[in-house]
C-alpha cells in the first residue's frame, strides 16, 4: 500500500493546518442548531435564542431539517418511546454533526431516575454526546457556556489530518 | 448602447490583433469572464444579503444577530457591522459539510436540481444591466428573456421535491411548482405597461425612455398600482414570507429543500438570494429609473437645478444609483418578511388569480387610455 | 343539586349505590354503571355535560377503583362516582356520553389496565403498543430492558 | 362517452396520503406526533399520537413524600409551574384542611396571574410562529423575560420554581417587588398595544386565523376542553369566577370569551384574543392585589410534616391552559396512595381531531397553536 499522501497529511503540513484552521473556524462559529426541544429545557433553549441571550451572536440559528444543521442540543428528557427517534434524528445529520446534551434529564435521567420507568437514564446510551450542560434546566446561560465550550472543541479537531495515533494502527 | 461582451470582445481583437489569435477563441474568453463575474457577483451577493437579512432581522426582533464571528480577528463594530465574518463561515461550512443524498431518493435527479435552478439564475443575469452599459448582452427582448429565465428555476423545484422522496418535500415542490406559475402572469402583465408605453423590451430604451421623461412609478397612478403588483408578485416569485408557502418552516419543515444539505442546498440558497436580487434590479430598472439619480425627479422646466447635481449622473454614478435602489427594495423585501405572517396556500392562489391577474389587466387598459389622453 | 338529592334521584335506578356518609362519593356496582351514565347525562335535573375527570386507582391485593368527577355547566354542580371492582372485571365506557372521556379511558387502561367495553378504540395512548404490564399497579415491575435499550436505575446491570 | 362520464365527479378520488407530523417538528410544541391523512392537502383525518415525554409522574407520586412531590409537579406544565404548585399545594390543604394566612394567598394570587401573563406571552408567540410571523415570538419572549426577572428575584429559579408549597410559599417576597412588579405593569401596557398592532389586527393573521377550526359550545364543553380555548367559544367558564378559590372573589374582573369579532365564534382568532383579554384582567388582578396585600408571616400555616388522615379529594384549579384538576388519594401515611392530575391540554388536544378535519395542512398547525398544548403536561 502506497501511504505516501497518508504521510503527508499526517506530518504537520503548514498548508493543510492552515486549511484545518480555516474548517475549525467556520465550523465552529456557524454551529446552526436543530429546533429540536424535548420539554423543560427546551423553553430555555427558546429563551436562549431570544432577544435576551441571543445564541445568533455566535453564528448559531436555527434550523428545522436535521439535513442542514450541524449540533443537536436534546433539551429535555428523553423517554424510551423517543429515544429511537433521537437516533434516526441524529443518523439524519449530516457530518460534522455534534451533540449538547442539555439538563440533567438527557444527562442522566435528572430527577426522573428512580422511578421513571419510561425514561431514558441519559441520551448517550443511544447517541455520543459532545457537551454536557448541567442544571435543571440550565439557565440559558449555561446553554451559551456549553455552545462555546463545544467550539472550543471544534476548534482543536484536525479534520483533514488524522490522528497520529490512528494513522499508526 | 454597447454590452460587455462586445465591448470585451472588441478591446480583445484589438489587443491581440497583432499576435493574430483565432476570433472564435477571443470570442469565448470574453463569453467566459463575465460568466465569471456573474457568479463572483453572485456569490458576494448571497453572502452580503444573508448577512443583511441576519442584522436586520436581529434588530426587528431586539436582538444583535452575528456579533462575535470576524475576519483575520476583525470583528466588526459594536453593534450594525460586528459579526461581519459570519456568512462567509457559513459558506465555508456548508462547502465542507457532508452531503447526503438518501437511499431512496433518485440520485440523478436529486443531483441535477439545485443545477438547473443555479443556472436558471445564472443565466438571467446575462439581461440584467447594472449601469448605462454594464450589462453582458443588451438584446432587444431583454425582459422578456429576463422573465422567461427566471422561471426556470421552479423546474428545479418541482425536480428537488420529487427527487428527494419525501413527503414534505414533494407538498412544497408541489406548492412552489402551482405558486411561481401562477406569479409569472401578474409579473409579465405589468412589466407590459412599461414595454406598451415606451414600446420597446430592451432595458436600455426603457431606462432612456424614462431618462427622458420620468420615472415610470411617478408616470400615472395605474404605473403606480402596476409597481406594487410587480413588486408583491415578486415577493411571492422568489418563495420568501408571506409568500413563503414552498418553505414554510413551521408546516412543511423546510420545503422541497428538506433533504437537502450541505453544498447542494448552498446552491438553493445561492439561487434564492439571486432571485431577489434580479426582482429587485428589475423593479428598480423598470419602475424606480434605473441608473438615472434621482435629482432627475426635479429637473422639472422653470426650477434651475445646479449644473453640479448632473455629475451624479454617469457610468459609475448610475451603478451606485442602481445598487442603492435595488439594496432598498431588497430592505423592504426583508421589512416584509419578518413582519408578516405567513398565507395559506389557496389565500395565496386567491390573491394571484381574483385580485392581482384582474388588475393588472384593467391597469394595462387603463395605461393605454391614460397614454392617449396625456 | 346537593349529593343526597342525586343519591335520592339515582336510587331509583340502583337500589345498590352507596352514598358514604361526609365525604362526597356515590359508590355503585359496575355492573349498573351504563344505566346511571345515561341518566347523569340526560336527565334535566342533573345534567352533568362535563366529564372532569376520570382517576383509575389501585388499592393493592388486587382491587381496582375508577373514580368520576362530574360537574353541569348549566345547574353548577358537582359529583363524583366511585366504581371499585376486582382486576378482571369490565366496565362499560361512556366515550359515546362524553367524548372527553375517550381519552382518559385509554390513560386508564394503559397505566392501569382496566378494560372498558364499547370503546372505539381501546388501545394504550402514553406508552407504545409492544409495552408490557401496566405500570400504575402496585406490583408492577420495571423491564430490565426495552427494545435493547436499559430501563432500571441499577447501573450495575448493564455496565 | 364524452361529457356524462365526468358529471359523477364524486368518484375520482385521489389516493389518500399519510403524512407523519413529529414527534420532532418545528410546530408541534414539543414532541406531538400527528398522523394525518391527506387528500391533497386537505386534512381527512388526524389522529394525535401522544407519549412521547411521558415521564411517569404519577409513578414518582406513588413514591414520594407530599413535599417532594413539588419538583415534579413543576416539570408538568413547565410554562406555568406556579399554576401547577398552587394547584397541586390547594389540593394537599384541602386533605389537611389547613387555614391560610391572607397574606399567603395574597402572594399567591399575585404570582399566579403573573405567571399567567408570563404563559399567555409565550403561547401568542408560538402561535404567531406557527402562523409564520418570527417577530412577535421574540417579542414576546423578551417580555416574559421581565416576568422571568420577578420570579428569580422572588426565589431564585427561572423556569421551574418549587415555590408554593402546602400551608404557604417557600420565601416573602423580596423586598423591592411590589415596585419592581408595579414598573413591569407600566412597561407591559405600552408592549400590550405593540403586539396589537403587529398580530391582533393584521390582515393576513386575521385571514389565516378567523373562521378557521371552529370549536362550537357544546362540542367544548363535551370533548372537556377548558381554559382561554373553551372561553374562545363564548362560554364564560372561568373557576376564578364560577368557583372561585383561594381569594378570588375579593378582586374585580371580567372574564373574556370570545365574541366572533373577525369570524366565528370560536375560531382561532377568538381563542387568541380570549388570552391578549386576559393579560389585560391578570394585570387589573395584580394591581389590586398589590394595593391590599396585608403583612403577615408566610411560613405560620406550613404544616411541620404532612401526613393526611384517609380519604380523597379532588380540586381544580383555573391554569393558563384550563382547568387543572388533582386527585389525591391517602391512605393515611406520609405517601400518597395514588396521585392523578387531571391535565387541560390533555382535554384540549383530544379535541383536536374533531376540529381540524376537512381543512388544510397549515390549518391543523394553527389549530394546534390556538389550542397552546403543553406536552409535558399531556404527557404527564
Amino acid at each position: 500500500m502506497d501511504y505516501s499522501l497518508l504521510d503527508k497529511f499526517n506530518s504537520d503540513n503548514i498548508v493543510v493546518a492552515k486549511v484545518d484552521t480555516l474548517i475549525n473556524w467556520s465550523r465552529a462559529n456557524s454551529l446552526w442548531y436543530f429546533q429540536f426541544g424535548l420539554a423543560c429545557c427546551a423553553i430555555e433553549m427558546m429563551a436562549a435564542a431570544a432577544p435576551r441571550h441571543d445564541l445568533e451572536r455566535f453564528g448559531s440559528m436555527p434550523r428545522a431539517s436535521p439535513r442542514q444543521s450541524d449540533v443537536m442540543i436534546v433539551a429535555g428528557t428523553v423517554t424510551l418511546k423517543m429515544a429511537e427517534r433521537v437516533k434516526r434524528l441524529y443518523e439524519q445529520m449530516s457530518d460534522p454533526k455534534y451533540v449538547i446534551s442539555m439538563g440533567s434529564c438527557s444527562n442522566s435521567g435528572g430527577p426522573y431516575w428512580q422511578h421513571g420507568y419510561h425514561v431514558l437514564k441519559g441520551v448517550d446510551l443511544v447517541i455520543p454526546v459532545d457537551v454536557y450542560v448541567p442544571g435543571c434546566p440550565p439557565r440559558p446561560e449555561a446553554l451559551l457556556q456549553g455552545l462555546l465550550e463545544l467550539q472550543r472543541k471544534i476548534k482543536s479537531e484536525t479534520p483533514l489530518r488524522k490522528d497520529k495515533e490512528n494513522a499508526d494502527k | 448602447m454597447d454590452s460587455v461582451v462586445g465591448s470585451l470582445n472588441k478591446t480583445l481583437i484589438s489587443l491581440f490583433s497583432e499576435i493574430s489569435l483565432d476570433v472564435s477563441l477571443l470570442f469565448l474568453v470574453a463569453v467566459i469572464i463575465p460568466g465569471i463575474v456573474i457568479f463572483l457577483i453572485m456569490t458576494v451577493n448571497a453572502i452580503v444579503a444573508v448577512y443583511m437579512e441576519r442584522k436586520v432581522s436581529a434588530f426587528m426582533q431586539d436582538r444583535l444577530g452575528p456579533m462575535e464571528v470576524g475576519i483575520f480577528g476583525f470583528k466588526g463594530g459594536k453593534k450594525f457591522w460586528g459579526g461581519i465574518g459570519q456568512t462567509i463561515a457559513d459558506a465555508i461550512k456548508l462547502l465542507v459539510k457532508e452531503d447526503i443524498i438518501p437511499k431512496d431518493a433518485n440520485k440523478f435527479l436529486m443531483v441535477l436540481a439545485p443545477f438547473i435552478i443555479f443556472i436558471g439564475a445564472f443565466v438571467t443575469f446575462i439581461g440584467v444591466p447594472f449601469s448605462n452599459g454594464l450589462v453582458i448582452s443588451d438584446f432587444n427582448i431583454g425582459i422578456l428573456y429576463v422573465i422567461a429565465m427566471s422561471s426556470v428555476g421552479v423546474i428545479g423545484i418541482i425536480l428537488a421535491g420529487w427527487a428527494s422522496n419525501n413527503k414534505w418535500s414533494l407538498y412544497g415542490a408541489m406548492r412552489a411548482a402551482a405558486q411561481i406559475i401562477s406569479y409569472e402572469i401578474p409579473i409579465g402583465l405589468s412589466l407590459l405597461l412599461i414595454v406598451i408605453v415606451v414600446g420597446s423590451l430592451e432595458m436600455s430604451a426603457i431606462v432612456n425612455w424614462q431618462a427622458e421623461n420620468r420615472w415610470f412609478i411617478i408616470h400615472s397612478p395605474f404605473a403606480l398600482l402596476g409597481f406594487l403588483i410587480y413588486f408583491i408578485s415578486g415577493v411571492a416569485e422568489t418563495n420568501r414570507v408571506p409568500f413563503d408557502i414552498p418553505e414554510a418552516e413551521s408546516e412543511l419543515v423546510a420545503g422541497w429543500m428538506t433533504e437537502y444539505s450541505g453544498f447542494r442546498w448552498a446552491l438553493f440558497f445561492l439561487s434564492e438570494y439571486t432571485n431577489m436580487l434580479i426582482v429587485c434590479i428589475i423593479a428598480s430598472i423598470v419602475f424606480l429609473g434605473g441608473w438615472l439619480s434621482p435629482f432627475q425627479l426635479f429637473d422639472i422646466p422653470g426650477i434651475e437645478i445646479p449644473e453640479s447635481f448632473f455629475v451624479l449622473d454617469g457610468f459609475y454614478m448610475g451603478m451606485f444609483w442602481l445598487l442603492l435602489k435595488t439594496v432598498l427594495l431588497i430592505f423592504v423585501m426583508m421589512w416584509i418578511r419578518w413582519t408578516f405572517p405567513r398565507l395559506r396556500v389557496d389565500q395565496l392562489m386567491y390573491l394571484c388569480w381574483k385580485v392581482f391577474i384582474p388588475f393588472a389587466l384593467a391597469n394595462l387598459v387603463f395605461v393605454c387610455i391614460w397614454e392617449l389622453l396625456f | 343539586m346537593q349529593i343526597n338529592d342525586i343519591f335520592k334521584h339515582l336510587q331509583k335506578i340502583d337500589p345498590g349505590i352507596v352514598l358514604e356518609e361526609d365525604t362526597a362519593y356515590l359508590y355503585i356496582d359496575p355492573s349498573k354503571w351504563e344505566e346511571i351514565s345515561k341518566e347523569l347525562a340526560s336527565n334535566k335535573d342533573l345534567f352533568f355535560d362535563y366529564l372532569m375527570c376520570i382517576t383509575s386507582y389501585d388499592l393493592g391485593s388486587g382491587k381496582l377503583g375508577l373514580a368520576y368527577n362530574l360537574y353541569s355547566n348549566t345547574i353548577k354542580h358537582s359529583v363524583e362516582i366511585k366504581i371499585e371492582f376486582d382486576q378482571i372485571v369490565e366496565i362499560p365506557s361512556v366515550a359515546s356520553i362524553w367524548k372527553t372521556a375517550d381519552w382518559h379511558e385509554r390513560e386508564a387502561y394503559d397505566m392501569m389496565g382496566v378494560i372498558f367495553t364499547g370503546h372505539p378504540d381501546m388501545k394504550r395512548i402514553l406508552l407504545s403498543d409492544d409495552w408490557e404490564g401496566y405500570p400504575l399497579r402496585k406490583d408492577y415491575k420495571e423491564p430490565d430492558y426495552y427494545r435493547g435499550v436499559p430501563v432500571p436505575k441499577d447501573k450495575t446491570a448493564w455496565e | 362517452m364524452g361529457i356524462d362520464n365526468l358529471k359523477d365527479t364524486g368518484s375520482i378520488k385521489a389516493d389518500e396520503m399519510v403524512l407523519n407530523m413529529g414527534p420532532q417538528h418545528p410546530s408541534t410544541h414539543g414532541v406531538l406526533r400527528l398522523k394525518i391523512h391527506t387528500d391533497g392537502e386537505i386534512v381527512s383525518k388526524i389522529e394525535p399520537i401522544i407519549g412521547y415525554l411521558h415521564r411517569c409522574f404519577e409513578k414518582h407520586c406513588e413514591n414520594l413524600s407530599y413535599e417532594q412531590i413539588i419538583p415534579f409537579v413543576d416539570r408538568c406544565d413547565y410554562l406555568a409551574s406556579m399554576h401547577m404548585d398552587h394547584a397541586y399545594s390547594m389540593t394537599v390543604e384541602k386533605l389537611l384542611d389547613i387555614e391560610l394566612p391572607e397574606r399567603v394567598e395574597y402572594i399567591r394570587v399575585i404570582i399566579s396571574e403573573l405567571q399567567r401573563i408570563a404563559s399567555h406571552l409565550v403561547a401568542i408567540g408560538t402561535f404567531g410562529l406557527d402562523v409564520g410571523a418570527i417577530t412577535p415570538f421574540t417579542w414576546t419572549i423578551r417580555d416574559r423575560e421581565r416576568v422571568l426577572d420577578l420570579f428569580e428575584a422572588l426565589c431564585g429559579a427561572r423556569l421551574l420554581y418549587n415555590y408554593i408549597w402546602p400551608g404557604g410559599v417557600s420565601h416573602d417576597l423580596s423586598p423591592k417587588f411590589i415596585q419592581r412588579t408595579i414598573e413591569f405593569l407600566d412597561y407591559f401596557d405600552k408592549q400590550y398595544d405593540e403586539y396589537n398592532e403587529l398580530l391582533t389586527g393584521n390582515p393576513i393573521f386575521v385571514e389565516r386565523t378567523a373562521d378557521v377550526g371552529v370549536i362550537p359550545a357544546d362540542v367544548a364543553v363535551n370533548q372537556g376542553v377548558t381554559g382561554p380555548s373553551l372561553r374562545g367559544s363564548g362560554v364564560a367558564y372561568d373557576l376564578r369566577k364560577t368557583e372561585p378559590y383561594s381569594i378570588y372573589e375579593k378582586f374585580e374582573f371580567d372574564v373574556p370569551v370570545g365574541e366572533g369579532k373577525m369570524g366565528t365564534v370560536g375560531d382561532c382568532w377568538d381563542r387568541y384574543s380570549v388570552r391578549m383579554l386576559e393579560m389585560r384582567e391578570s394585570i387589573k388582578i395584580i394591581r389590586q392585589a398589590m394595593s391590599s396585600i396585608p403583612d403577615g408571616d408566610v411560613h405560620s400555616a406550613m404544616p411541620k410534616r404532612i401526613r393526611p388522615k384517609k380519604g380523597s379529594v379532588y380540586s381544580r384549579y383555573e391554569s393558563a391552559r384550563g382547568d387543572v384538576g388533582f386527585y389525591i388519594i391517602s391512605d393515611g401515611k406520609n405517601i400518597p396512595l395514588r396521585v392523578k392530575m387531571r391535565s387541560p391540554a390533555f382535554c384540549n388536544l383530544s379535541a383536536l381531531s374533531e376540529i381540524s378535519e376537512g381543512w388544510m395542512i397549515s390549518d391543523v398547525i394553527t389549530i394546534l397553536g390556538s389550542l397552546d398544548i403543553v406536552l409535558g403536561e399531556i404527557d404527564r
